[in-house]
This record gives C-alpha cells, sequence and structure tokens, in this order.
C-alpha cells in the first residue's frame, strides 16, 4: 500500500450514529452531483454531493468537521433538483445536529456569539 | 490443328468435374491439362473440325483453326450464339471478313 | 477428371443395369427409337448407351443444312421408292424401304415442332432444295433432339462404349462395355436391344492423311467406326451388302457435302477442260440427276483419263447465292466456310474442286448393315437394327433413319410383351468379356510394350486402300489384292492381343481398331464374293468390270460362324414390290 | 393456344399523355401479333382504370396484361392486387416504363419519346408472347428444423416451432438441458425461479409431440442450404439407461467428489450426476472425466434398477432438416485469466455464476453465504464489475447483463446475511429500462456501496485472514480499500463454439451475426437462425424475445413464403455442368440426385446469377427464359432510332433501374435511344443475351449494376464483368469493337452521373458507326 496516500479502509460503523431519514437520503444517492452544481453556499470545502457520497462511504467525521454544513443558506435547491426525489437540504439540516456536538466542530464563531447572547 | 484454346480465357470450367468441351466432344479429345486446369485437344489429328467444343465453350476460349495442309495462316471463323440464333464471322487469309446470321432453333 | 486404367482385372469396378429396352448408340436413330419406345410405353426403361455425349454424338454432331428425303406435295412413298431403287442400282429391299417412306414425314415434321428451324417457301411449303430434299438449319438438330430424349424420360449413359452383346445363345439380352469416364465395366441386361452405331469410318487410309493434323479430315463421323457391325459379326449376325462401299464425291481436300451446291445450286461437275462430266458422259445415266456412285466415280475416270481436276462449278452464282450457300455449310459443316477462308477462294470467280472421298460403311447411304425384316429385327432374336447399321435401305438419310428408329423402337416392344423369360446372364461370358476389354491395359501394365492402336489404325488403313480399293487405287479392286489383303487382315486380328492402351482414351480407341477389323474382313470378303462390277464407284471389280444379273442380281449376305470364326458368304433374292424400271426413277 | 395480350396505356393524367400521342400508339399496338385489346386511358392505376384492365381479364378478352404506364418500382402493389384479384398469374403481367425512362426523361424529344416507347411496349409484347406462368412452389412434405442448445432460447424456440406443427429436433451437448438458466438461482427483473419458467416451456415442448431430444450430442458436421440440409450428429455415452428411476442411490456410493467450480467446493457432485432443479431428462448420467470407469463401478453394483452400463459408446447419427436454429449459448469468461483478482488462488474469489451455485438450496453450503474454506459467515462481500470486460485485453465488449446480474445478486445476499455488508466496484452501472429499479433498490433497499472504480488488485491478508480489494474512487478522488470474506467478479460472456458452425459470418465481438438490422436472426447462410446468447450478449428476457424472432422467421422461411419465385430448372436442356450450382451467392442451388441442378426455394433470393452464368439459358427465373428474352430482344425496331445508336441497357433493380428513373424524374435527359430491360441483379444477364441483341443489330449493350463492392447479391457486377469481358475479346477477335458492350455501375443516387456515362457511351457508338452485324 501506498504510504503517500494511504488506502483507506471502509468501515460503516460511523453511519450508525445518523438518524433514519439521512441514512436513507444517503444511501439512495446515485452521486449524479446535480445538487453540487445547484447549491448557493459560499464556503464549498464540500458540497451536497460530496457530503452524501462521503457518508456512504461510513466517513462521517470529515462531513462532521466541514465547513460547508455551517455554510448552507437553506435555499433547498439541491432538494428542488435531485433526480431521486430526495430532500437533500433535509440531510444537511440534520447533519449539522451531529455537527454541533462534535469535538472537532467547526461551528462558526458568529454563529456561536448569536447563539449565545 | 483444331481447337486452340485461349489460356487466359479458359477458367476448364472452375473444374467441374467436367468442362464443357470435354463433355461434349465427340471424339473424346478435349480433356483438362492437370497441371494448370485448363482445356486442350489430346490429339489434334483425330479432331473433325465439327465445332462442338466452339459452340459449347462458356467463355469463348475456343478456336477452330483449319489444319495447315489442308488451309493457309490465319483464316478465323468465330460463332456468336444467341438464343435462337447464331452468327459466324469468318475472316480470310486476305483480311476479308464476312458475317452470317442465322436461326438455329424455333423455340 | 478421368478414372485410372485398371492395373489388375480385379480392380475393374463393376456397374451392372437391368433394363427394359437398351439402345446402342445416341445418335439420330437411336434418339427416336428411344423416344418412340417411351411413347409407346412410358413405363418402360429405356436406356441409351452412348460412346460420346448425347447432344453431340454421331453423325450429326456439327449439323445438317438439308433432309435429303422427305415425301412432298404430289411425291408418293411409291415414287421415293423408285427412285432410291434407282439411285441404288436396282438393288434394295422394297419392303423396308416403303415402311421407312411411311414414317418418314411424321419424324421431320415432329423435329420442326421440336424446334428444328425447317426453310419454308412462300406457300408455306417446306423450301425445296431437290425432287426429294428440304433445306433446314440443323446446327443445333441433335441439341433439340436430346433435350427431347431427356423430356420423355429415358436414361442416358454417356461415355459409355459398348463391346458386346450380352447372349444367351444366340439370344441378345443386352450388352457389355466400358466407361470412357468412370473405367467401369458395364453390364446392362435388356429385355430387347436396339443397336443404332451407326455406319463405319476409318476403315481405309483417307487421301487428307499428311501424318499431322489432318487425319480426320473425312466425310463421314470418324467416331462411327462400326462397333455394332462388328458386334454382330462377333455373335454371328446375318449382315448384307457390304460391298456396297459408299463412296462420294466431296470437295477436295476437305471433304465437304458437294450436294448442297450440285444439288442446292444446280452447279454442274465440270473437268480441266471445262466440259459438264455428268451431262456430257453420263446422259444415259441420267446426266446430273445420275445416280450418286456414278456421280462418285465420274471425277475419278476424269482423273485417270487425264482430265482432272475436277470442279462444281459455282462461278454463275450470285453473291446472293454464295452468302445463303455458305449458311448452309455452316449449318452443316462450318470449318468448309473456315476451308474456304483460309484457301481465300471466291468461288463466284475460282470453282470449288472436287475428288472422291475414303469409302465408308453407311447403311443410310447404301445398302450395308444388318440383314433385317421390316421390323428391324436382325437375325439374332431381341436384337433390332435402325439407321446406318441397319441394311436393305439405302438412300434413308437423316429422315430415313429416325423413321427407321421408331420402326425398331416398335419392333423392340412387341418383342418385348410377348418375351415369356428374359434369359440368363452367363457369367463365364461376362468374365471373358471383361479379360478381352481390359487386355490392352493390362498388357501396358504388365509387359509395357506393344502395339498401340493408332500404329494397327494406320496400317489398316493403308492396307484397305491399297489392297480393298481405297481412294488412292481410285476405288479399284481385283482378286489377288482382296486375297493379299484377307491374309494381312488375318496377321492384324492376330496381333490385336499386343495391343496396349495407357489411358481408357487408347483403351477405347484399342477397341475401335478391333471393331475396324472385324468390319474390313466381312467387307472384304463381300468384295471377293460380288464378281461383277455394279456400282463402279463404289464397287469396281477391274477383273469383272461389267455387270452380271444372271449370277449377282441379288443381295449378297454373309454370317460369322461365332465358334470357328469363319465367315460364310452366301446370296438372297431381291424381290420387287412397287413396279417399273428398276434403274430408273 | 395463342396469347390473347391486352396492352394497357396510361396518360397518367397527362405525365406521358402529353408527351406521347397514345391513340396513335395503342391502335399501332393494337396490330401487333398476339395482341387481342388496345386501349388507352387517363389513369390506370384509378379504381375506374384497374377496372377496365379487371373486365377484359375476367371476359376473357385478354390473357395477358402490358401496362405502359410509370416504373413497376411505382404502383407494384397496386397492380399485382389487380392480378390477383382476376386471378392472372402476376408473371402475365408485364410493366412498361412510359414515365420515369420516357416521357419524363425525353420530354424534350417528343418524336423520340414517341419510338422508344413504341419500342419498349413492342419488347413487354415480344417477351410476354412466350411467357409462362409459374405458381409459387410450395411443398406439402412436413418440416423439420433443428435446434442447437437446450438452453432458454434453444428451449423456447423449439417450443413455439413445434406449437405452429414443425418437427423439431433438439440437440444439447450437455447431459441435461436447461442450459445456463437452470444454474441460476433466480432470474431478475421478477426475481423468479427458472426452475418455474424452464418446467413450464419444456412442458408445453413435449405435449406437442413433435420433439426430439438429444443430449450429449453436439453437431460435427453441416451440409447442404435451406430446405435441404444434412447434419451430423455425435452422441456422447451417458452410462445410464433409460430404466434410471432418479433414485440417486448410485449417487451416495459415488467415491468421486467434483467441485462445481475452480473456487467452490464439491458438495453433493459426484462424478455420477442427477438432473438437479430441472429435471429433464429424468436419468442420471456419469462423467467419464471423473469416473473411475469400471475399477470402481460401485454404482453399477448398487442400482436397483440395473440401469448403470459403462460399456456404453458414442453414437453418430445423421439427420436431415430444413433449417437450424443456432442457440449454442454463452461460456462466462475464464475468471483465471484476470490474475491481479486471484481467482482459483485466493480462497472467497468466485465468479457470478458461482454465486449463483452457491445461493442455490442444493448448492454446496446448501444456499448458506459461508466461505467454503473455513465455513466462516459471510460478513461482507465485495463485487467487482466488469471483471475482464471494456478490457481490450481480455473482453473489449461491455456484456450487458452482468450489471443487472450483481444487482439481483444483492437482493440474494441481503436475504440470506441482513447484516452484511456490500460493496460493489463499478465503472459505470448500466441497468436499462426498468433495471433501473434494481440499480435503486441495491441502494435504497439493501444499503449497497457503490464505488465508482476498478479494482486494482485483490490480496490476501493473510493476519486478518480476510480478502482486500482497493481502488481508487474516483467520485470522492480517494483511494479505498474493502475487506470482503467473498469477492464475486462479474464477468463478462463468451459464444460457445461450435466447430460445425465455426465458418459463419462472425461480430468482432465473435458472436455469430444475421445481418443488421434487415435480417437480424438469419446468418449469412440462408436457413441456419441464431437465438440467444449465440447472436450476443443477452439476458434470459432478451434471450426469450430472441428465440421468438428468430423461431419466427424460421417459420416463415420454412412454410416456404419466400418473397421470390425461385429459377426454374429446364432438365432437359440442361447437361449439369454445375456452373449454377458453382456460382450461386447463398448456396442455393444444390445437384439433385439425379446430378441436375435443384433450387431450394426457401434459400433463393431471386438474385439471378445463376441464369447469368447458364451456358445454355436452362436455368431462368420467371420472364427471363431465352424465348422471353429473346422475344423481347427481337421486338426493338432498330431503326427507328433517327440515326442514333440503339443501345439496350440491362438494369440492376436495385439501384440502377431506380436511379435512371430518378433521373428521369428530375429532368435528366439521356437520349430515346437508350432501351432498358430491368433485371434483378447485373450477375442475371446472360451472355447469351447480349449476342441476341448484337445479332439483332442493336448497336450497343450497357449492363449496369451496383457498385462491385455494395452488390446486394455479393459479386453480381464482378461476375457481369468477367463475363462481359470473355465477351469483348471474343468480339474482338471477331472485328467487332468490343466497346459496344460495357458493364458500368450505379448507386441508387447516381442517376445524373449515369445519365452523363450513358451519353459518354452513345458517344463512343456514334463514332463506331453501326453494329457490323446489321445487315
Amino acid at each position: 500500500m501506498h504510504e503517500d496516500r494511504p488506502f483507506r479502509e471502509i468501515t460503516l460503523q460511523d453511519l450508525e450514529r445518523l438518524d433514519p431519514v439521512t441514512l436513507h437520503i444517503a444511501r439512495s444517492c446515485a452521486n449524479c452531483g446535480r445538487c453540487g452544481g445547484a447549491c448557493l453556499a459560499r464556503i464549498r470545502d464540500l458540497s451536497p454531493a460530496r457530503v452524501l457520497r462521503l457518508l456512504q462511504l461510513g466517513r462521517l467525521d470529515e462531513v462532521l468537521t466541514s465547513r460547508f454544513l455551517w455554510s448552507c443558506i437553506g435555499c433547498r435547491r439541491c432538494s428542488r433538483c435531485c433526480p431521486q426525489e430526495l430532500d437533500v437540504a433535509t440531510a444537511v439540516v440534520r447533519l449539522r445536529r451531529l455537527a454541533a456536538r462534535h469535538p472537532r466542530a467547526t461551528f462558526p464563531e458568529h454563529l456561536l456569539r448569536l447563539l449565545c447572547s | 490443328m483444331p481447337p486452340k484454346v485461349n489460356l487466359q480465357k479458359c477458367d476448364g470450367c472452375r473444374a467441374e468435374s467436367e468442362a464443357l468441351c470435354v463433355q461434349i466432344c465427340p471424339g473424346d479429345l478435349m480433356a483438362l491439362d492437370e497441371n494448370n486446369g485448363k482445356a486442350y485437344c489430346r490429339s489434334a489429328r483425330d479432331c473433325w473440325d465439327c465445332m462442338s467444343c466452339v459452340k459449347a465453350c462458356p467463355n469463348g476460349a475456343i478456336e477452330t483453326r483449319l489444319p495447315y495442309q489442308l488451309g493457309y495462316y490465319p483464316a478465323k471463323l468465330i460463332p456468336l450464339v444467341g438464343s435462337n440464333k447464331i452468327s459466324w464471322t469468318v475472316v480470310d487469309i486476305h483480311g476479308k471478313v464476312e458475317r452470317f446470321t442465322f436461326k438455329n432453333r424455333n423455340d | 477428371m478421368a478414372a485410372k486404367l485398371p492395373a489388375k482385372l480385379e480392380e475393374v469396378g463393376e456397374v451392372r443395369l437391368e433394363t427394359d429396352i437398351l439402345i446402342i448408340g445416341a445418335g439420330n436413330a437411336g434418339c427416336y427409337a428411344a423416344i418412340e419406345a417411351k411413347r409407346r410405353r412410358p413405363d418402360l426403361r429405356v436406356t441409351l448407351m452412348e460412346k460420346a455425349h448425347i447432344d453431340r454424338s454421331g453423325c450429326l454432331a456439327s449439323g445438317m443444312d438439308a433432309i435429303n428425303t422427305y415425301i412432298k406435295k404430289n411425291e408418293t412413298v411409291e415414287n421415293l421408292v423408285r427412285w432410291s431403287r434407282a439411285q441404288a442400282g436396282g438393288l434394295l429391299r422394297e419392303d423396308l424401304t416403303i415402311t421407312m417412306a411411311e414414317l418418314l414425314n411424321q419424324a421431320i415434321e415432329e423435329w420442326e415442332e421440336w424446334g428444328l428451324p425447317i426453310k419454308k417457301d412462300e406457300n408455306g411449303e417446306y423450301l425445296a432444295r431437290g425432287r426429294w430434299d428440304i433445306a433446314i438449319q440443323g446446327s443445333e438438330m441433335k441439341v433439340i433432339l436430346a433435350e427431347k430424349v431427356r423430356e420423355y424420360g429415358c436414361e442416358v449413359l454417356n461415355r459409355v462404349v459398348a463391346t458386346n452383346y450380352l447372349l444367351d445363345g444366340d439370344r441378345v439380352i443386352g450388352a457389355m462395355g466400358f466407361g470412357v469416364r468412370d473405367g467401369k465395366f458395364y453390364i446392362i441386361k435388356a429385355g430387347a436391344t436396339i443397336v443404332a452405331t451407326g455406319g463405319a469410318a476409318g476403315l481405309y487410309k483417307p487421301y487428307t492423311n499428311d501424318g499431322v493434323d489432318s487425319h480426320h479430315q473425312i466425310w463421314y463421323c470418324p467416331f462411327n467406326v462400326g462397333t455394332g457391325y462388328a458386334m454382330g459379326i462377333r455373335a454371328g449376325a446375318e449382315m448384307t451388302t457390304f460391298e456396297m462401299r459408299w463412296c462420294a464425291v466431296r470437295t477436295k481436300d476437305f471433304n465437304g457435302p458437294i450436294d448442297t451446291i450440285s444439288v442446292g445450286y444446280k452447279a454442274p461437275m465440270i473437268n480441266a477442260k471445262g466440259e459438264k462430266i455428268l451431262a456430257e458422259r453420263y446422259a444415259h445415266m441420267g446426266g446430273d440427276a445420275s445416280p450418286r456412285f456414278v456421280r462418285a466415280n465420274a471425277p475419278m475416270e476424269e482423273w485417270l483419263a487425264g482430265r482432272g481436276p475436277c470442279y462444281v462449278d459455282t462461278r454463275h452464282m450470285t453473291p446472293e447465292q454464295v452468302k445463303t450457300l455458305k449458311i448452309d455449310y455452316l449449318n452443316e459443316r462450318p470449318s468448309f466456310v473456315l476451308f474456304l477462308a483460309a484457301r481465300g477462294q471466291d468461288i463466284t470467280r475460282e470453282p470449288i474442286e472436287v475428288y472422291g472421298s475414303d469409302p465408308y460403311i453407311v447403311g443410310g447411304h447404301t445398302a450395308s448393315g444388318y440383314w433385317i425384316d421390316v421390323k428391324r429385327a436382325t437375325t439374332l432374336p431381341g436384337l433390332f437394327a435402325c439407321g446406318d447399321v441397319a441394311g436393305g435401305v439405302p438412300n434413308k438419310f437423316v429422315g430415313g433413319c429416325a423413321a427407321e428408329g421408331m420402326l425398331a423402337a416398335r419392333g423392340a416392344v412387341e418383342y418385348l410383351e410377348s418375351l415369356a423369360d428374359r434369359g440368363q446372364v452367363d457369367e463365364s461370358l461376362v468374365a471373358a468379356e471383361k479379360a478381352r476389354v481390359y487386355a490392352p491395359a493390362i498388357r501396358q501394365v504388365r509387359e509395357g510394350d506393344g502395339v498401340i492402336p493408332r500404329e494397327m489404325e494406320e496400317r489398316l488403313q493403308r492396307l484397305m486402300d491399297e489392297y480393298a480399293g481405297g481412294v488412292h487405287q481410285f476405288y479399284r479392286m481385283n482378286r489377288e489384292r482382296l486375297e493379299y489383303a484377307l491374309k494381312h487382315l488375318a496377321i492384324l486380328k492376330d496381333q490385336t492381343r499386343y495391343l496396349v492402351a495407357h489411358d481408357l482414351h487408347e483403351l477405347m480407341e484399342a477397341h475401335e481398331i478391333i471393331d475396324r477389323l472385324d468390319v474390313a474382313e466381312v467387307l472384304v470378303h463381300h468384295l471377293l464374293f460380288r464378281e461383277e462390277t455394279r456400282w463402279p464407284g463404289w464397287q469396281n471389280r477391274v477383273d469383272f468390270p461389267e455387270r452380271d444379273d444372271t449370277r449377282f442380281d441379288c443381295f449378297v449376305n454373309s454370317r460369322r460362324n461365332p465358334q470357328t470364326g469363319e465367315i460364310e458368304v452366301f446370296t438372297r433374292p431381291y424381290e420387287q414390290i412397287i413396279p417399273g424400271d428398276r434403274y430408273r426413277p | 393456344m395463342p396469347p390473347k395480350i391486352g396492352v394497357y396505356l396510361c396518360h397518367c393524367y397527362g405525365e406521358i399523355g402529353k408527351i406521347l400521342d397514345l391513340e396513335k400508339l395503342s391502335q399501332q399496338a393494337g396490330k401487333w401479333r398476339g395482341v387481342a385489346a388496345s386501349i388507352h386511358y387517363p389513369g390506370l392505376c384509378s379504381a375506374d382504370g384497374l377496372e377496365i384492365i379487371a373486365e377484359d381479364v375476367r371476359q376473357g378478352r385478354v390473357d395477358r396484361v402490358v401496362v405502359g404506364a410509370c416504373s413497376p418500382a411505382v404502383h407494384r402493389d397496386t397492380f399485382l392486387r389487380l392480378a390477383r384479384q382476376v386471378g392472372l398469374n402476376e408473371h402475365f403481367l408485364e410493366r412498361c416504363n412510359l414515365r420515369e425512362q420516357c416521357t419524363r426523361a425525353h420530354r424534350d424529344q417528343p418524336a423520340l419519346a414517341m419510338a422508344k416507347a413504341r419500342n419498349l411496349l413492342k419488347m413487354a409484347v415480344g417477351r410476354l408472347s412466350p411467357a409462362e406462368s409459374f405458381e409459387p412452389v410450395s411443398s406439402s412434405t412436413s418440416r423439420s428444423v433443428l435446434v442447437v442448445g437446450g438452453g432458454i432460447a434453444g428451449l423456447t424456440a423449439a417450443e413455439n416451432l413445434a406449437r405452429a406443427g414443425v418437427n423439431v429436433t433438439l440437440v444439447e451437448k450437455s447431459p441435461f438441458l436447461g442450459g445456463k438458466v437452470a444454474r441460476l438461482h433466480r432470474y431478475y427483473p421478477r426475481f423468479c425461479s427458472p426452475r418455474c419458467g424452464l418446467e413450464v416451456l419444456m412442458a408445453r415442448l413435449l405435449a406437442t409431440g413433435r420433439v426430439t431430444v438429444h443430449t450429449l450430442t453436439e453437431v460435427t458436421g453441416v451440409r447442404g442450404t435451406a430446405g435441404n440440409f444434412t447434419v451430423e450428429l455425435l452422441k456422447q455415452p451417458r452410462y445410464v439407461k433409460d430404466a434410471c428411476t432418479g433414485c440417486g442411490a448410485c449417487l451416495e456410493v459415488c467415491p468421486v467428489e467434483v467441485a462445481p467450480s475452480a473456487a467452490l467446493p464439491p458438495g453433493r457432485q459426484r462424478a455420477i450426476e442427477g438432473p438437479g432443479l430441472f429435471p429433464y431428462p429424468l436419468n442420471y448420467a456419469v462423467n467419464r472425466v471423473f469416473c473411475r470407469g469400471k475399477s470402481c463401478s460401485r454404482c453399477v453394483e448398487v442400482c436397483p434398477a440395473g440401469a448403470i452400463d459403462l460399456d456404453q459408446e458414442e453414437d453418430r447419427l445423421s439427420i436431415g432438416v430444413d433449417a437450424i436454429i443456432l442457440a449454442a449459448g454463452w461460456e462466462p469468461y475464464d475468471a483465471g485469466r484476470i490474475n491481479n483478482y486471484g481467482y482459483g488462488r485466493l480462497p472467497g474469489v468466485i465468479t457470478s455464476m458461482d454465486l449463483e451455485v452457491l445461493a442455490r438450496p442444493d448448492g454446496p453450503t446448501g444456499g448458506q453465504l459461508i466461505r467454503s474454506h473455513d465455513k466462516k459467515p459471510v460478513r461482507r462481500v465485495a463485487f467487482i464489475q466488469c471483471a475482464g470486460s471494456r478490457d481490450k485485453q481480455h473482453l473489449a465488449y461491455c456484456s450487458g447483463v452482468c450489471c443487472a446480474a450483481t444487482l439481483k445478486q444483492i437482493d440474494y445476499v441481503r436475504a440470506v446475511a441482513p447484516g452484511a455488508g456490500i460493496f460493489v466496484f463499478y465503472m459505470d452501472i448500466r441497468t436499462p429500462g426498468n433495471l433501473e429499479e434494481l440499480y435503486r433498490r441495491a441502494r435504497e433497499e439493501h444499503g449497497a456501496v457503490f464505488i465508482r472504480g476498478n479494482p486494482y488488485a485483490v490480496e490476501w491478508d493473510p493476519v486478518a485472514e480476510e480478502l482486500v480489494v482497493t481502488a481508487d474512487d474516483t467520485l470522492s478522488g480517494s483511494r479505498i480499500a474493502v475487506r470482503a470474506e467473498l469477492v464475486v467478479l462479474a464477468t463478462g460472456m463468451v459464444p460457445c463454439a461450435v466447430p460445425a458452425f465455426e465458418r459463419l459470418e462472425k461480430d468482432t465481438t465473435g458472436f455469430i451475426t444475421g445481418h443488421l438490422p434487415c435480417s437480424p436472426m438469419e446468418v449469412r447462410r440462408a436457413g441456419i437462425y441464431v437465438a440467444g446468447c449465440a447472436q450476443e450478449p443477452m439476458d434470459v428476457s432478451t434471450s426469450v424475445k430472441s428465440a421468438l424472432a428468430a423461431a419466427a422467421e424460421c417459420l416463415a422461411t420454412i412454410q416456404n413464403q419466400s418473397v421470390v419465385v425461385p429459377p426454374v430448372v429446364e432438365r432437359h436442356k440442361c447437361d449439369r455442368c454445375g456452373r449454377c450450382v458453382e456460382e450461386c451467392p447463398y448456396g442455393a442451388c444444390s445437384f439433385d440426385t439425379d446430378g441436375y441442378p435443384a433450387v431450394n426455394p426457401p434459400a433463393c433470393r431471386g438474385c439471378g446469377i445463376c441464369q447469368g452464368g447458364c451456358p445454355l439459358r436452362c436455368i431462368y427465373l420467371p420472364g427471363f427464359s431465352s424465348r422471353e428474352m429473346a422475344g423481347l430482344i427481337e421486338a426493338v425496331d432498330t431503326g427507328s432510332m433517327d440515326e442514333q445508336p440503339c443501345v439496350l441497357a440491362f438494369l440492376c433493380a436495385n439501384d440502377a433501374y431506380p436511379a435512371l428513373d430518378l433521373a428521369g424524374t428530375r429532368g435528366n435527359s439521356y437520349g430515346a435511344n437508350i432501351l432498358t430491360v430491368r433485371v434483378p441483379c447485373a450477375g442475371a444477364v446472360n451472355a447469351g443475351w447480349i449476342n441476341d441483341a448484337l445479332l439483332s443489330g442493336i448497336d450497343g449493350v450497357l449492363v449496369v449494376g451496383c457498385r462491385t463492392t455494395e452488390c446486394h447479391y455479393g459479386r453480381g457486377t464482378s461476375l457481369a464483368e468477367s463475363r462481359v469481358n470473355n465477351l469483348r475479346e471474343t468480339l474482338q477477335r471477331m472485328l467487332v469493337e468490343p466497346e459496344r458492350v460495357q458493364v458500368l455501375t450505379a448507386g441508387i443516387e447516381d442517376g445524373q452521373s449515369l445519365v452523363a456515362a450513358i451519353k459518354r457511351f452513345v458517344k463512343q457508338l456514334q463514332e463506331l458507326g453501326p453494329n457490323p452485324f446489321k445487315e
């Protein structure tokens, strides 16, 4: 196995932490990528499509620590354009709940201030 | 010196069991050369000049020549066979051409 | 590919067939016989055994430009008999001629119906060429006939050479032979057998024989070698009138037909001095209408008298006539037109030279052949004969041979229907014949040395030519020469055991020479017996130059004793049925 | 009885009538020999026009009809229907093209057009006078078909043919029918057991009473043509006689265990084999590859029925059939050749066909998903799609069914191991039609993880005793490893080789193909049809469909409903030279028992190449006998061309004739001295006709065929060229200009260039002067 970019083993245990709705959305995704094209979020370290793909591969950590999750403006364009009629936006919103509790949460400062005030 | 076979045109009737000239010759004189698959006359002396082979050849590859002992070179007599008629073109030793076309079958 | 010759007798494959009617020879007469047999009895198996290929075998291979005997309106069977009788020098079988003549027109009209173009005059009648002749365009007439034979469902065995009859005692129950392509031995058992193998050419040396390519530049079909006669002779059949040879005046250097010109275009025969030979010297014989033997003899007499060469004078002909004349030749012997071209000859300026042909035995022209009855039965039970091989009826020509084929078929069918049993094949005879047939091949393998058929053929032809009245001897002969011929024929016959054959074609040639020797021997006996000159030109005994009606106004017949091989020659009386002068038409 | 020909001229509402004086033409035609009626009418194709002809035929006034109107390519059915309606043999209906090839092409030369029209009509009458009627050939003998392959396609075709009354011989090389489908656990889309479908099919097939089944049999030779095949069969011994009751006692004692594949454990399989799930035939069979033979003989001893006979010998038989359906099926691509996946080397690497066996209740594990070497339950399954497919080193093509098969197998896995992880490595998931539903289910309901990346390798982790599959997931851009107990290789399909059919045309993938899309089921040898995976990779339902299609096409052919009337052989003229047999591009012509050529109507495509080559012109298509062609050619009045050379052009009906029609319609004039004859193919033109034309005084003859490579019948044009070249050499010797006879080629859209070529030809003829044969 190559050292510089090692093969990552797929373990799906993390997915057990997901709520059933998000899990269903993630599994049903056919990876077409349309939601990614529709997204208006400003911070793009991930995209809706990439989120679902990482979930499929069991890499919940990467999703929960992304800044993108908090950059979603809730426009729901992703959900409206999904050819599989998956409510992608809901998945993103639900993921925020888990993300907020993540030890390496990237919860944005301004929102934190807003919530704490 | 009767049937002269044009080796370019003769295809031995594609070496079917019997080439048409071999099949038809009343004297059993035409045969296929085993080396090149072309027809030849096995004994020119025995040919009656009946021209059956000339008329039968589907490729027009056979020409009858008169034995030189009897007539001079290079007179020609060539048939063209139609459905119910035949035409003969004669070229004599002076180059004079005559053509004769007539019906040879009623049906 | 043709099969290889067998090296051992045991290697020879056999084909055994049983048929109702076997016809040997699928020429004109044989084909008509086959069709008529099928017409009478469609249920019968009719088998034709043909040495060549039926489409172009026999005399009609290259075609025909005229039917020489057709009974036109205002003519009668009786008139035909009178004319034919005069042509034959007063000697023919009138009973046979009458029965033949009765069917003549039917045969010809049928041929036309089947596709043979026959020229018509303005009244829609057949275009007359002479008194009995009509003009046809017969270059394909044999093909048309062969098609009809197949259409009638007759079985045709092409490339099978007959060698001898299958005999049960003296009764013919089929024939044996060998395949020139497959090399197999054929044993064909038949209820009735019809022989129609044609006449015999190649007994005499042709004058065109220059050693190389022109040996077969003869008039009669060179592939007709008299096998039918020979088989009959060997089986002890009675033969008649062999001494009435057919020699004909033909175009010189190319044995082209001459009636086309002399009858069709009224071209007179002239000698070197320009004299009209027939009109001036043979007026008493009928002038230009003289019997054919007179016409054959005339140019030879002129040469002997120092007035040769002779010609038919075509210089009066118009260009249109020349054109139709050439079309006639293209229908019968196309190569004659090539001959004229190869001579660069314009026949309106230069007459066509004529000369006598080598002699043939041809029952369609003269009376030589099997002695038959009106049903065309030969003297061998079960064997019928027609066409050139049948004797007694001269001047049959194409139409008559066809008619006679029909008569033979009727006779054969009738015989078959009366038959109680079909006889037994004697296997010892079959084995002996098989050994005889393949002997030249086996000798070639075992000895590798001997006489090839061509050598023997040339020896025979020169012997006959010089000692039995060939064309080089102006057809003349005497007792001493004929006896010399007989002596050497006996040696030649003995020598046949030295014949070798390298392939199947040569094996066929070996049997052709064997057959010719048997025919020649009988012929010489006949010539010796008739101590008179009845048909100068056909039969000239210089030691008996006159006609002798007291002794020879009869048929000369012969029969070879199958056991001893001795040939017995005897006479049969002539019977007149149609009254009138026998020497005038 | 002399023919009574009716000549009917159509004004085509002025298109013809304005250029030609039809009144005059009609009067002239009325005087020709054989013409009993001659009329002209504004529009013959109208109901009233047709009725005029119909009435004349019904009243017996005419018995042959010449229609002088539009091109025969137009209103073909109109006049044919009329002929059928009034009982006129269709060969007694002659079309004469007065529009496309006369008035339209020569509107600028009305006088010449008139002469041409007269000639064309005379030719039509000349040809029709000696014409013969031909009834369609139909054979009353019972028909028979050989079906090669006893899989789903073969059985389906056999069943349909047998139900249609055809006698079917079914050969199967293995001991049992059912083929690959019988080895499946389930098949999509309905996930039913193949056993059910096959049994229904088999029951219906047997109920027809028209089937003969040969198992353990291979085809070793095929001779003949459609309607007349002779097939050589080699039947291997079964070593078990029909007395077998299927009790299975032999199985119990057989000491030889046989594994179903290189990757699977033996299970219950022995050297003697029972019918399995699909029970036909019922008796067992000994596999002599594994059987120890007489030295063991335990089965022989134990068999209560005494049915086992180890001395049986192979048997050869020969059968005659009218047609053949080739349904020899497929084999999975040999997974052992894909080195880095470790098939046959690493435990747990199996193929999708192995998984089918494994999933079956009668499989080696009884349907359990356990590792065969240590019986450990399988917790993770990795599927590798395109294992060897779309790969130029293995199979360059997509087999099209493996994706759906894997999706189906995910179902199997889910059913027996609900908690197992399922990973699918793929390049593209190809699920056309409603198979997309399988894909959806696999993701949504079964939670299968799809990794878009072709794995580089499958490796064995000796510590964890697991397989590791590694790939680059191109979607996430990350390198991924999956640990699994079972790796399933979705291998592609390879056609089964049947040596007796090796010479049939194949596509680039090696599958035997028909002429797509014109005649997909019939291969290039008439009378042989291909069905199922022998034709291309396909799934079960597509196989069934293709088998039905093959059966339908086969049936139409063997019922003699061919679209052409085959040539006639005039046997009495034939000298059996065999040229027609040699030259027929379809092998439709063969020698019968008498040695004469005979045409098999179902194999004949009507090209007429046989008649073109016949030296005696004794084989011909209806309408092309030497009598008819001589009649047609003799009718040409060569003196009517106003000093123009008279040209006879034989035009191929496929391209050249319509090309000239089109040229005429577009007004490309080419001289009214060109008289045309429509022939099925340039190869159908007999040299004798060209001779006839020259001897009749026609100045030049054209033979126009398709471009050499485009001939619809293969080599028609090149045959025409070689025949004409022979003739030209003869003409040269006869001191006749060989340029008088030429072969041209034209595509269907080449009207304009064809007209240009014709004009060049005419110019050449003008320079040559009149035909030397003209008297």
